[in-house]
Formats: structure tokens, sequence, C-alpha cells
């Protein structure tokens, strides 16, 4: 009982962070249609440049909020740079690997200068932990389903109860009807990456704490949180999150029931027979094919 | 000017074969001591490698698939490899076969998923495959020695000759290795310049298309993906008879990342991009590493540099370059058209007990959700006639086209070929029964040559295999030179012999009308659908495609038109059908329907302008 | 078949070219290294060497060797063990050098048994404590030496020192899921089984694994008081972290896996935590050894212990160049063949360790550190220093 | 004319080696309601994205208000008072028909512009039912209610100029006899209407002026009533030699 609590509490921990990086894709594909696979690095800017603010004598707050807005100011460029020049073609491998190369870059990037350890951040939410009979959790790690829900739904909010949210709307649904409303489709897509960004280094500051900051905590959170929002159906910003720590919490009953280090072998695997049996997502939309 | 493939492929294998055949004595001719046993096992990686980036050219250039889950299937191959030759005993021969089979086992089952999702999707699926298979090499110690890896694997043995890849022990290795290198790079070539390269490469640019032409997508997918595991799992026995240590590190996803971005930076889906980006990326890693901690950033840079620069890759842009260039030395002539030749005797033939009628419908229906789009539709058009089914847009003109061709579904209602139920088949039956279709937004393999697409449209005519096909055995070769000759044929036919190595996408409008329907004529059709195939084309150009359409029509040909170019039915049409909301309002020749009030009104809406009104009136 | 005869002949020729161009030349007075300059561990290549590269500042000053000044050549392996033997043939076969060092990983010094072989390369590991590297399956091994831990004789070890702390002696093994992690589990098997003492539990983690909760509560509900522990710092942390979650503390006795640097990111958490090691720049020194920190923190502008994350694998490095440099003073000439030899006349008195001989003729003794040099380290006030300068007990 | 609010000359437009529109010249006077009528595949909805800036054309000028906006984006031309009702009418079905009608006013609803409220009602006071599923889904519209959405929103940024491409798409004959004289009706108060119909006798019924495509070009233009006696129109849409 102890043990399932305890499953359930780290999975929603992992799950939180997976959710925050997955609702970027989610957002970004939304308006470009477009992988942004630098994401993952965008994630781990918030963590190594929080702490690297911090080593110039910023206090945390400051130095977090500045990481997130060059986080959001990558995502823009990202954007621009990126994905723009790249969308208007069909090759969509093109722009999957300069995404890659990007990232690749920027990881090596930060370990040539920041250096290949983790470094640790320090917050007073990761410090003595809430127990529940044999099981606890920090404080800070119960933030991150917190925050990813609350970016869900203050996303949602935004799309439904902002003007310029209903803009963003209109941009995914039909980008040359947002054009003849006067919306400018790729300033728009631009501002979206940017908020991805932004949202993904929130979760990279969030998370640093109990995970400590490395240039290297970007990869596999990053390619995870991707395969979690397309087997969720990466246009449902809802179903992104809810399978996000889902399967963060399915991870961990692996790794209880089934085997720890196997973990992957079986949650991947999971992974390809829910894509199989949903080809759009669990939660996606089915596209009519057109002839 | 271009080089055409078989030059191409020659000259590189020649020239290839000779430098890398006598490399390794170098010193003794030169003097000096180049090249060590550095320098040949780095060229000895870089070939393992390309057999492998070979490969996935034909996944990724060929099928239009992408797999980030390639090292997977190199490491599937050199562990069955490893395990065969350090558990069972096996030699060198037995464990490489072993690993070729096993591999493209793993190969077909990967195509599965491929069937269901594509794109980025099937990149997702590609992507677990490739970390489930690290993870289980990883934690299965007893059976892979866990990250320990597999280690003092033997040495294989050669006609009585231990593989050695240097210096010391002889060069064995390396011509071994040499030698299958060739090997795939030929079997690249017999395969992509083959009928099934050329399906393949047809799935990739447009699934309609190859369906409609009989080609089954599954089934090509299939075969691009048993075939692209089949070159990894052999680099992989290769690789490991080298390593003699294999363990999970060298699989990783970061490697099927590098032989994706060899592919790509190469130019995927050319002869020599594989070799050309295996040799660039190797060597820039081995080259950065003078950058220490700041190469893979000077890596990643370079990578995005030339993706940037060249989004075709090395030889895709290098070969775009040459065309561009030869474009504008030759100017090629439009011959007239239809030309009608002896040789299409052979083509289109005409049925010889031809029933009462070609193409029937009765009560077809077709439903998507509440809209009824097609509602009880009856037809039938008489063998050898032109059949002309017309109506405002909307009217469910192109639901009926596509129901016949096999890619909608009739929710009700039954089609009947020549007498033979063939209601509710899926597209590639429906070619295999005899119909053939153009599209409205013509659907060319644009990278393609003019003549390749023609091509395509025989595919379920041949006879010889694969294996046949591959090795370019004398019957696949006959075939081969019969089916050129009767698709230059039908060029000739739509005036098109002089483009017939112009890349299909290049060419103008009117063309590509033309050759759509040299392609579906490939097929050897009883039933011809062509949907709006005067759309876009000029007044000449239309009056080209009504004698050809009689001309086809007089051949036996049975032609479903659909068509908005009023004239043009007029001209050419035995039989009028008209359709307005799914339903059909008139049907009859087109003198009558000209004149008819109901067609009027569909077409002008009812508050008839004087003049409608008054011609409806006289 | 028509080739065959063909092919067989072109193999004969290839063979016997092969044999003439085989003569042995002098070999280069460099030293090559493989180990990783990028990725998450371009640290322990970056780190080792500091050592390396002081060593050999020291040989040159003092007029080098055999009157020549001796060079490094590193070459990054990115940690995978295909590129540690092509790093191993360029240094070997293109640079020439007489002796090659190794790096951090366990499976890129098994990959490379075979081409040092083939070339006649000597190579010595600094870090890597992987029984297999030293002791081969096949029971001969001429090429491989090594200046560092070995995990058969940790083993016993590090089992001693937690039954030592387990009051009930019930014991846990928790290891990472790498190659030297899952190398030392019959080790450790064997070493408990021969010590008559309980393994209660064994639980493995991923690298890079941030959560390892679950696997504590099993090994709490298995009764472990003390853990024998393989892995890294950085899962080192997470581990301290998910003990905190659930309130348990077993002792932990770590591998040398764990380095400086659990100290700065655990903080007040890595307090008491035990790591078997060789050496430690910590704590008072002896003047040697103070001098070489000294001229580490000089040449590469570190501030003090705290930058050398690898305390015992810098030792070792600083050690085994020195062997080296005797080795070949011995030889007489900068002979691969005549290097291997003289490795087992080498006495030298080494900041770790007094070697004497540094390596014997036994496939066992070509580690040149015998566990009696083996030392027990404690994390106190956030560094790692000598068992007895801190209130955990002595060696 | 002399200050016409919408002038084209020599547009092209073309897809890759598809030509679409070779060539064409259209005018727009201020206050005119402008026709253009074709069969399908004539060229005209190619045409109305070019000018629309949707696409970029591929030759000639087109001038708005005065000002030379050859490759100006669909939102810049929304600025300068150009809007477009698009063919099949492209309403947004997962927003409400009023969030859909405030889109249609972006950049003055960002600006805050007090006056789209009563923008809307005057849509609203256009088209009634509208105001019946004012918080409905707009996906849930029949077509016909969805086309007046469409026209609603495109009123809302206040255009100098309206296009509307294909009004008729798959609309039933009530619903037409419906829309037309709204259209109309715009126009009368004053708004420049741009249509293009494959519907011709709705039309010419409507407009003032008419220019007749065929293959991407303009094959005939002229005063719309006399189109409506003019042969050559049915001629060329079935087919009959003249």
């Amino acid at each position: 009982m102890e043990a399932n609590l305890q499953y359930v509490l780290s999975g929603l921990s992992i799950g939180g962070v997976y959710a925050m990086v997955a609702l970027g894709f989610s957002m970004m594909w939304s308006v470009a249609k477009a992988a942004n696979f630098t994401h993952g690095d965008v994630f781990m800017l918030g963590g190594v440049l929080t702490v690297s603010l911090m080593a110039l004598g910023l206090p945390i707050w400051i130095a977090a909020i500045l990481a997130i807005l060059i986080a959001a100011a990558a995502g823009a460029l990202i954007e621009r740079f990126l994905v723009r020049p790249f969308n208007r073609e069909a090759n969509a491998i093109g722009w999957m690997l300069t995404t890659i190369a990007i990232g690749v870059m920027m990881e090596s990037f930060g370990t040539a200068t920041y250096g290949p350890l983790p470094q640790p951040l320090p917050s007073p939410l990761a410090v003595t932990p809430l127990r529940f009979g044999g099981a606890g959790v920090f404080p800070q790690e119960l933030l991150l389903p917190v925050v990813a829900v609350l970016a869900m739904l203050g996303l949602r909010l935004f799309q439904t109860r902002t003007h310029f949210g209903r803009a963003i709307r209109a941009v995914a649904a039909n980008r040359v009807a947002a054009g003849l409303m006067g919306i400018d489709a790729d300033r728009v897509t631009m501002v979206v990456f940017a908020a991805a960004g932004g949202l993904g280094a929130l979760a990279g500051f969030l998370i640093a704490p109990v995970i400590q900051a490395s240039t290297t905590m970007g990869l596999v959170i990053g390619l995870k949180a991707f395969m979690i929002a397309i087997i969720a159906g990466i246009t449902n910003a809802a179903g992104v999150v809810t399978m996000a720590l889902a399967f963060g919490v399915v991870e961990r009953l692996i790794e209880g029931y089934l085997s720890t280090s196997a973990r992957d072998a079986f949650g991947f695997t999971l992974m390809i027979l829910v894509l199989l049996a949903f080809p759009q997502g669990v939660f996606g939309r089915k596209e009519v094919s057109k002839v | 000017m271009t080089v055409s493939p078989r030059l191409a492929v020659g000259l590189t294998l020649g020239i290839g074969v000779a430098v890398l055949a006598f490399l390794p004595y170098w010193s003794d001719v030169f003097g000096g001591r180049f090249p060590t046993s550095f320098e040949l096992r780095i060229v000895l990686r870089v070939m393992i490698m390309a057999i492998v980036v070979i490969g996935l050219n034909v996944l990724v250039g060929g099928a239009g698939l992408v797999s980030l889950g390639h090292a997977a299937l190199y490491g599937f191959g050199a562990h069955v490899a490893a395990l065969l030759a350090l558990r069972a005993g096996f030699g060198f021969a037995p464990s490489l076969v072993a690993a070729v089979l096993g591999t493209a086992l793993v190969g077909a089952a990967l195509a599965y998923p491929s069937v269901r999702v594509r794109g980025v999707y099937l990149a997702v699926i590609t992507i677990a495959f490739g970390l489930v298979f690290v993870n289980v090499l990883r934690e299965w110690v007893s059976f892979t020695g866990g990250a320990s890896g597999l280690a003092g694997i033997p040495r294989g043995e050669v006609f009585g000759q231990r593989l050695s890849p240097g210096r010391r022990d002889g060069f064995s290795l390396y011509y071994v290795v040499l030698f299958f290198l060739a090997l795939a790079f030929v079997l690249q070539y017999t395969l992509m310049y083959s009928r099934f390269g050329r399906a393949m490469r047809a799935t990739a640019m447009s699934e309609n298309a190859a369906q409609a032409l009989g080609v089954s997508v599954i089934r090509m997918r299939t075969l691009a993906f048993v075939l692209s595991a089949s070159f990894a799992g052999l680099a992989g026995a290769l690789f490991t008879n080298l390593a003699l240590f294999v363990n999970y590190e060298t699989f990783q996803f970061t490697q099927s990342i590098q032989f994706l971005l060899m592919t790509i930076l190469g130019g995927a889906g050319t002869l020599l991009g594989p070799l050309v980006g295996t040799i660039v990326v190797f060597f820039a890693t081995v080259l950065l590493q003078a950058f220490e901690e700041w190469q893979t950033f000077a890596f990643g840079a370079l990578l995005a540099l030339v993706l940037f620069v060249m989004p075709k890759g090395i030889v895709g842009s290098f070969e775009a370059w040459l065309a561009s260039r030869g474009a504008k030395q030759r100017m090629r002539e439009t011959a007239e058209w239809p030309h009608w030749t002896p040789e299409l005797n052979a083509v289109i033939q005409p049925l010889e007990n031809p029933p009462a009628a070609a193409l029937e419908l009765r009560g077809l229906t077709l439903r998507f959700g509440g809209l009824v789009a097609v509602n009880k539709v009856d037809l039938a058009a008489k063998p050898g006639a032109v059949h002309a089914l017309i109506g405002p847009n909307g009217a469910g003109k192109s639901s009926v086209i596509n129901m016949i061709s096999g890619f909608y579904t009739p929710s009700e209602g039954s089609i009947r070929l020549l007498g033979q139920d063939v209601t509710a088949r899926d597209s590639a039956a429906m070619a295999a029964a005899g119909v053939a279709r153009t599209f409205q937004n013509t659907e060319l393999f644009g990278a393609m040559t003019v003549l390749e697409n023609v091509m395509v449209g025989f595919h379920t005519r041949y006879e010889a295999n694969l294996i046949q096909t591959l090795i370019r055995a004398p019957r696949a070769r006959w075939e081969e030179a019969r089916v050129r000759r009767e698709a230059e044929a039908l060029l000739d036919f739509v005036g098109l012999r002089d483009y017939a190595d112009e890349r299909a996408g290049a060419l103008p409008f009117g063309h590509q009308r033309r050759l759509e329907i040299a392609r579906a004529l490939a097929l050897q059709p009883r039933l011809l659908l062509l949907d709006e195939p005067a759309a876009g084309l000029t007044h000449g150009e239309i009056e080209d495609l009504v004698r050809l359409i009689r001309v086809l029509a007089e051949k036996g040909l049975t032609i479903l038109l659909v068509e908005h170019h009023v004239d043009m039915i007029m001209a050419v049409s035995d039989h009028v059908t008209v359709l307005d909301y799914g339903v059909v309002i008139a049907s009859g020749p087109p003198s009558e329907i000209q004149d008819d009030p109901r067609v009027i009104e569909a077409y002008f809406g009812h508050a008839a302008p004087g003049a409608a009104a008054r011609k409806a009136a006289e | 078949m028509t080739l065959t005869p063909t092919l067989r002949g072109l193999f004969a020729a290839s063979v016997a070219v092969a044999s003439l161009s085989g003569a042995a030349k002098a070999a280069q007075p460099c030293i090559g290294a493989s180990w990783e300059l990028t990725g998450a561990l371009a640290h322990t290549g970056l780190q080792i060497r500091y050592a390396v590269e002081v060593a050999i500042d020291e040989i040159n000053a003092a007029g080098g060797v055999l009157g020549e000044q001796l060079v490094l050549r590193a070459y990054d392996d990115q940690g995978e063990p295909a590129r540690a033997v092509d790093n191993a043939l360029r240094i070997g076969e293109q640079d020439e050098c007489v002796v090659m060092l190794g790096g951090f990983r366990t499976p890129n010094a098994i990959a490379l048994r075979e081409p040092l072989d083939e070339m006649g390369l000597p190579w010595v590991g600094v870090i890597s404590a992987g029984t297999r590297v030293i002791e081969h399956e096949t029971g001969e091994n001429e090429w491989m030496f090594r200046v560092s831990m070995k995990d058969r004789w940790v083993a016993p070890f590090l089992v001693e020192q937690a039954v030592a702390r387990a009051p009930s002696g019930r014991i846990g093994l928790f290891y990472e899921a790498t190659g030297w992690g899952q190398g030392a589990v019959p080790d450790v098997v064997a070493a408990a089984e021969a010590q008559g003492v309980e393994l209660v539990a064994q639980e493995t983690f991923n690298i890079a694994d941030t959560d390892m909760t679950a696997q504590l509560i099993r090994l709490r509900d298995a009764g472990a008081e003390a853990l024998v522990f393989y892995g890294v710092d950085r899962e080192a942390d997470a581990i301290l972290r998910s003990m905190e979650r659930i309130d348990y503390r077993p002792t932990i006795v770590s591998a040398w896996g764990i380095g400086g640097q659990l100290g700065n990111t655990a903080g007040a958490l890595s307090e008491g935590v035990l790591v078997a090691g060789t050496f430690s720049w910590w704590g008072e020194l002896e003047p040697r050894a103070q001098a070489v920190l000294d001229a580490m923190k000089e040449r590469f502008n570190l501030a003090g212990p705290q930058d050398l994350l690898l305390p015992s694998g810098t030792a070792n490095a600083y050690d085994a160049v020195h062997i080296i440099a005797r080795a070949l003073e011995i030889a007489g000439e900068f002979d691969r063949e005549k290097l291997r030899d003289a490795f087992y006349e080498v006495r030298h008195e080494g900041i770790v360790a007094v070697f004497d001989p540094a390596f014997e003729r036994t496939m066992e003794r070509h580690d040149a550190i015998t566990p009696d040099a083996y030392r027990l380290f404690a994390f106190h006030n956030g560094v790692m220093l000598p068992l007895d300068q801190t209130p955990f007990g002595t060696n | 004319m002399s200050d016409p609010i919408l002038s084209v000359s020599g547009l092209k437009v073309s897809y890759g080696p598809i030509t679409a529109v070779a060539g064409v010249d259209i005018e727009v006077g201020r206050g005119e309601f402008v026709g253009v009528i074709g069969s399908n595949g004539a060229g005209k909805s190619s045409a109305m994205r070019a000018i629309s800036g949707v696409l970029a054309p591929a030759g000639g000028a087109i001038r708005f208000d005065g000002a030379d906006v050859t490759r100006r984006k669909s939102h810049e031309m929304v600025a300068l008072g150009l809007a477009m009702v698009p063919e099949g009418r492209m309403i947004f079905g997962d927003q409400t028909v009023r969030e859909n009608l405030l889109l249609g006013g972006f950049s003055r609803v960002m600006r805050s512009d007090p006056e789209v409220e009563d923008d809307i009602e005057r849509a609203l006071e256009l088209f009634p039912r509208l105001r019946e599923r004012l918080g409905q889904m707009a996906g849930s519209l029949s077509g016909g209610e969805q086309q007046m959405l469409a026209i609603a929103r495109g009123l809302i940024s206040r255009p100098k100029l309206l296009v509307v491409d294909e009004l008729s798409l798959g609309l039933a004959p009530k619903i037409l006899d419906l829309l037309f004289p709204i259209l109309a009706d715009l126009n009368a108060k004053g708004l420049s209407i741009l249509l293009v119909e494959q519907m011709a006798s709705y039309a010419l019924a409507v407009t003032q002026r008419t220019y007749v495509m065929e293959n991407g070009r303009v094959l005939f233009s002229g005063p719309s009533a006399e189109l409506a006696e003019d042969d050559r129109v049915l001629d060329a849409y079935l087919g009959r030699k003249h």
C-alpha cells in the first residue's frame, strides 16, 4: 500500500515534468504542424540558465524569470529561423533533422561552457519532504503536476476567454482563414513557440531542485514527452497532460511490479501498442483523407 | 546534361572498387606508412556504415518512410552474428546469413505499423523500437552480456582464411566487406531501377496514384522495410567480425540519428548519396576531434549548415544543378498527339466478346456521417462508349469516380464491371480488375522521369519475381525491355516521347495531364475514368484531348468522363449523365442534355437569365 | 563456382604481403589515451588529463625519458566502444605511441582486448574497475595493465565494511544498470557468500533516473541496514533525496564511482556516505601529493580539491604515468614489448601506494593496486575525506 | 474609372508548373458591385486568392485604394480594408458564432475598438438567424447559416471592399434567394463588392458589371444587365459554339 502510494506520488511528479514539456510540443504542433526537437533543450535551459545566472550573483527569482524569458526568446527564434523556412516545404525530414542539429548544438554548447556535471539549484520546497506513512515526496515535486494542470487549464482559459487566444485557435484550425481575419499567422505562431519555450523552461526550473540542473537533462525527457504527446493525440492539450501524468505513474508501476531496469522496454512497448491501436493518438481526432 | 544512373553506378563501382582494392597496398607501391591499420579500420568502418545507409536510403529515399531506429536493426544483426558465433559455434557465412534473415524478419514486423501510421507517428514508433531494443540488450545480461557486452567473439573464416582487418594478418576482412559494399551498392541500383523500386518510390510520392495503378502500398512498404533491414543486418554481422566485441552502446538512438543524417546529407533517393553521406559524416566526426570538448557543437553546426544550404543533400543538390543546366541546353519537342502506332495494339486491345454494359452502377449510394454525397445513382456505360458525368460543384461526381476506382466503399448499391460484381473492392484490386483513372489534381510521381511514370503503370503485368529482378535475370531483362518499348509507345501516343527522361514534375501542366493518361493506359484498362482531364488545358490542348478520347473509344476502351468543360463534353461524349445533389437529374445524348431545363437550372440557378429562359422555352 | 579460386588467390596474396610489411618499428615517445571528452561523462576524460599532464610535465622538466620529451595524444571516444577501438588503432598505428591509457568505461576497455593484442600495444587503465578488463576469460592477458581498483577485490572490501555498519548484518546491493554495475554483481554475491553474509535484496537503477524511491522502499521492506552501492554522483544524489523522502537512512558503502560532486549537489544529505577508493585530495596531504595538487591548481586554474571530481582516478593516473616512465627507463628504448616486460620490474613509490613491484606476471596481478591500499572515505560537511579525518570511524 | 478601389492588371497565378490565371485585368469602382463568373476551373478563385493576399501572384500588379499591394499578405490586406468571404466559408467550427464574429474584427478588438459591438449588432440585424445561434459552435450551423456567418464575419473588419468567393457553393436555391439580396443591400449602402460566382444567373441579377472568365483569362466583360441577355454567356457554360 505504502509502495503503491509512493509509485503514484513519484509518478505524478515525473509525469508533471513530462506534462509541461509535452504541453509545449502540443502547442507548437497545433499552430505550426511541426515537431520542434529542440524543445527538450529549451527545457534544459530553464534549469541550467537559472543556476548560471545565480552564479553571477542574481537572486533566484530574477534568475529564473530571466532564464524563462531567454528560453521564450529561444523558442521564438527557433520558430522564425528553423520552423518557418522549412515548414513551407513538404520535406518533413529536413526540418526534423535541423531541429535535432540545433538541439545538439544547444546541449553541447552547454556542456562545453556550463560543464557536463549537474549543479544543485536550492529550493526551500525541496528540503523537507511530506511523508504519508512510509511514502514521501518533496513539496517541490507536487508542484509539477499541479503547475502542469494549471498551465493546461490556463492555456484553455486563455484560448477561450481572450481575443488573442481565440486567434491562436483560429490559426491552429485554418491558417488561411486566420489570415483573412487580419490575423498575422506567422506572428501568432512565433508567440506560441515563445510561450511553449517559456513553459518548458519553467518546467526545467521547477524540476531542477529535485533532479539537479545539467545540460543533459533535456534529452530523454524531451524525447519521452514528445512521444507521450503523440500517443495522446498531440493537438488535444488536456489529453496530452492526462496521458503524461498517467504515463509517469505507469512507469513507476512498471518499476514496482515488473522491472526497474527494463522500465523503458515495457514503457516504450506499451507506447507502440497504444499507437497501433489508436493511430491518431488516444485523444486525437481522426483526419479524413482526401483523394 | 544528365548522367544515366547506369553509367554513374558503373563508373562509381569500377573506380571505387579499384581504388579501395588497391588501398591496402598503397605503401607497397608508393612507400610511406599509409595506410596504417588505423586508416584501414576507418575505411572498414565507413564501408560497413555505408551498407546500413544504403539500406536506409531504400527506405527513406525509396519508400519515403523515416526510421529513427535503424541502429537497432544494425545492432540486431550484429548480435545475431555474435551470439551464433560465440554460443553456437557458427562460422562466418552461416552466422552472416542468419543475421540477414533474422533482421529481415524484424524489418517485416516493423513494417506493420507503417501500414497504420506514417510521418512523425511512424518515426515515434521506430524511436520506441530502438529504445526498447537497447534496453533489452542492456538488461538481458545472461544472454547479451548486458553492458559488458559479448567479448571474445572468434574470428570468422572464409575459404580457410581467418578474417583479418589489418596489416598483421592480411586484409581478408577488408576485401570481404568491400565485396559486400559493392554488392549492396549494385543491389540498390537494381532495386531502385526495377519495377519494385519504381513502385516503391511511387507509393512515397502518391499513395493514391500508386494504388490506382494496382501497386499495393502495404506490400511495397513491407518490401522496403525488409530489404532495408536486411542491409542493416548484413552490416551488423560484418561489424561483429570487425569488432569481435559488441554491446548496446554502439547501437543507440544517436547512432540512428547519425544514419539518418548520413542518408539525408548525401541525398535521399540518390544512388551515390549513401556513400557520400557516410564518408562526409564519418570523417567529420573524426576530423572534428580537433575541437575537443567543442566537437559535438561543431558537428551540430556543420549539420545544420548543410541542411540549410543543401536540403536535398550533397548528391541531390548536385543532380539538381546538373539537371537545371541540362534543361537550358536542350529544347524538347512536343509531338502531335494522339499518335497511334502499331506497337500500341499490344497495349490497348479491344474486347473479344463485349457484354452489353462495360460498367453498370445500381443504386450506388455514399454517405459521410449524415451527409448523403451520392444517392441511389444508376448508370450504364456501353463498351467503347464515352460516358460523361457532369453536374455543378459538389454534385457527387468525384465520389462516384472514387467508388468505382475503389477509393471509397459504397454505402449501398453495386458496381459491375464487364458483368462481374466488383462492389467494395479496394483500389489496387479495382486496378487489377481493369479500372484505370486519372486524378482531378494530377497525381504524377513528380520526382520520377516521364518514362518511369508510365512504367509504374505496367507494375501488375510483370512476371519476374523479386530475386530475378534484383539479379537482373534474363527473364527480368527481357521483360523490362518489353515494358520500356510499350511505355515508349504510349509516350509516343501522347506526344511525349522526347520528354521520356525529363522529371515528370517539371513538365508543363498540359503535358502532365497527357502523361497521366498514358500512365493510366499502361494498366491495359477495360474502363478508363478521367476526372476533369481538361481542367487547366488550353483550347488547343482540349481539342487534342477530345481526339485522343475518341481514338481510345474506337479501340474499344470504355471511358467515364467527369468534366466541367461543357463544350468538350458535347464534342466527345456518346452519353451524358447529370448529377445534382448526389442524384441523377438527367441522362441522355448530349444534344438532349444541352437544352434540358433541369440542367440549365442546376448550372445557372433557378433564376435563369433571360437568355437561358428563352432557350428553355424554345 | 569460378569465383572461388580467384578469391582464394586474392586472400593468399593479401596475407603474404601483410606478413612482409609486419616488421616491428621503434615506437614514439608518446602516451596515447582514449577517454570521454564530450557528453555526460566528459569530465572523466578532462579531469584525468589534469593528472596525466602534470605527471608528464614533471617528467619532461626532469629531462624526459631516455632523453626524449613525452607527449600526450588524447582522443575522445564519446563513451562508445567502437570509437575507443578506432582511437586505439590511431594511437597504435598512426601515432605509433609506445603505450596507451584507458578511460572511464569498462566496456570500452573490454572492446580493446583484441586490437591491443594485434598491435602489441601496452595499455594501462586508470579508472575502469571491471574485473574482466584485466582477468580475461581466455586466461591470457599480455598487454592490459591497470593502476586502479578491481571489482573482484573491491567487492569483499565493500561487503565487509557494510556488514560492519549494519547491526543486524542485513545488507542490500544497489547498483546502476551499466557494464560496471552489472559486472560487479557476481563479485558481490560471491563475497557475501564467502563472508557468510545475507544479501537481503538487490535493486538496480538506470542512468539519469531521478527518483529511486520505489527501489528504496523495497530495500527498506527487506530490512537492509547498509547498502553496497555501485553508481556515480548524479544517481547517488537522486538516491539520497529518495531516502530523505521516505525517511529511510541505511549506511551507503559505495564503490569508487562517487566523486566529489555529490557533496556539491546533495549538501547535507551526503553526510556519512562512505566511498571506497585509493585517494582523496581533501584533508591533510603528504608533501608530494600536495605538490601535485598545487601543480594541477596552478596549471588548470582549479579552486581546490572540490574541482577534482574523480579523486582516486586522478591520483591513479598520476602514478600510472610515473610507472610508465620508470618502465621505459628500464626498457632502455621506446619499444612496446620491452616496455611490457619492464612493467614487471618497476618499483615505484607513488602517491596512492608503494608499488613493489608494480605488476607481476600472473594475470591477476596485472593490477598494480592491491586491496591493502584500498581505503574508505566519508563525506563530512560536503567534502570527501579520509575516514580517519571524519567522525565516521577509522580505516 | 477615375479612382477604382481595386485595380488588377495582368495578374498571373501559378501552382508550380500549372498556370491557373494567365493575365487577368479586373477593376472595381468605389461603391460598385462587380461579378466574376465562369465555369469551375476557370481560375476565378485563384485570382481572388491572389487579390486577397492568400497567394503570391506569379506576375501582374494589384492596386487597392490607391496603393500598390501586389505582394501584401492577407492579414495586411484586411488592415488595408479588403475582406474576403472565402470559398468553402472557412468558418472556425470549434468556436462559437460570436467568437467567429469577433475574429472577423481581430485587429479592431485587439485595439479595444468600442464600436466593434455595434458592428456585430448590425451584422446580427442583417442575419437574425445568427442571433439565435450566437453561443453555438459554428461547426454545428447549417451550410446556409455558415455562409451567413462568413459574410457577417467579413463585415466586422469594416472593409472598403468585400470579396465573396463562390457564395452558392453547396447551398440550396432557397438560401441563395435570401443571401444574394443581402449582398445587393450591402452594396446599396455603399459597400464595394467583388463577387465570384459559378451560378451566373444569380450573379448577373445582382451585380452591376460582370467579367466572364475561362481558362485563366477574362473572355469578355460588360454591364450585367446586357450580359444576362447575351447568348455568349450561356454558350460558354453549356459549350455551344457561337
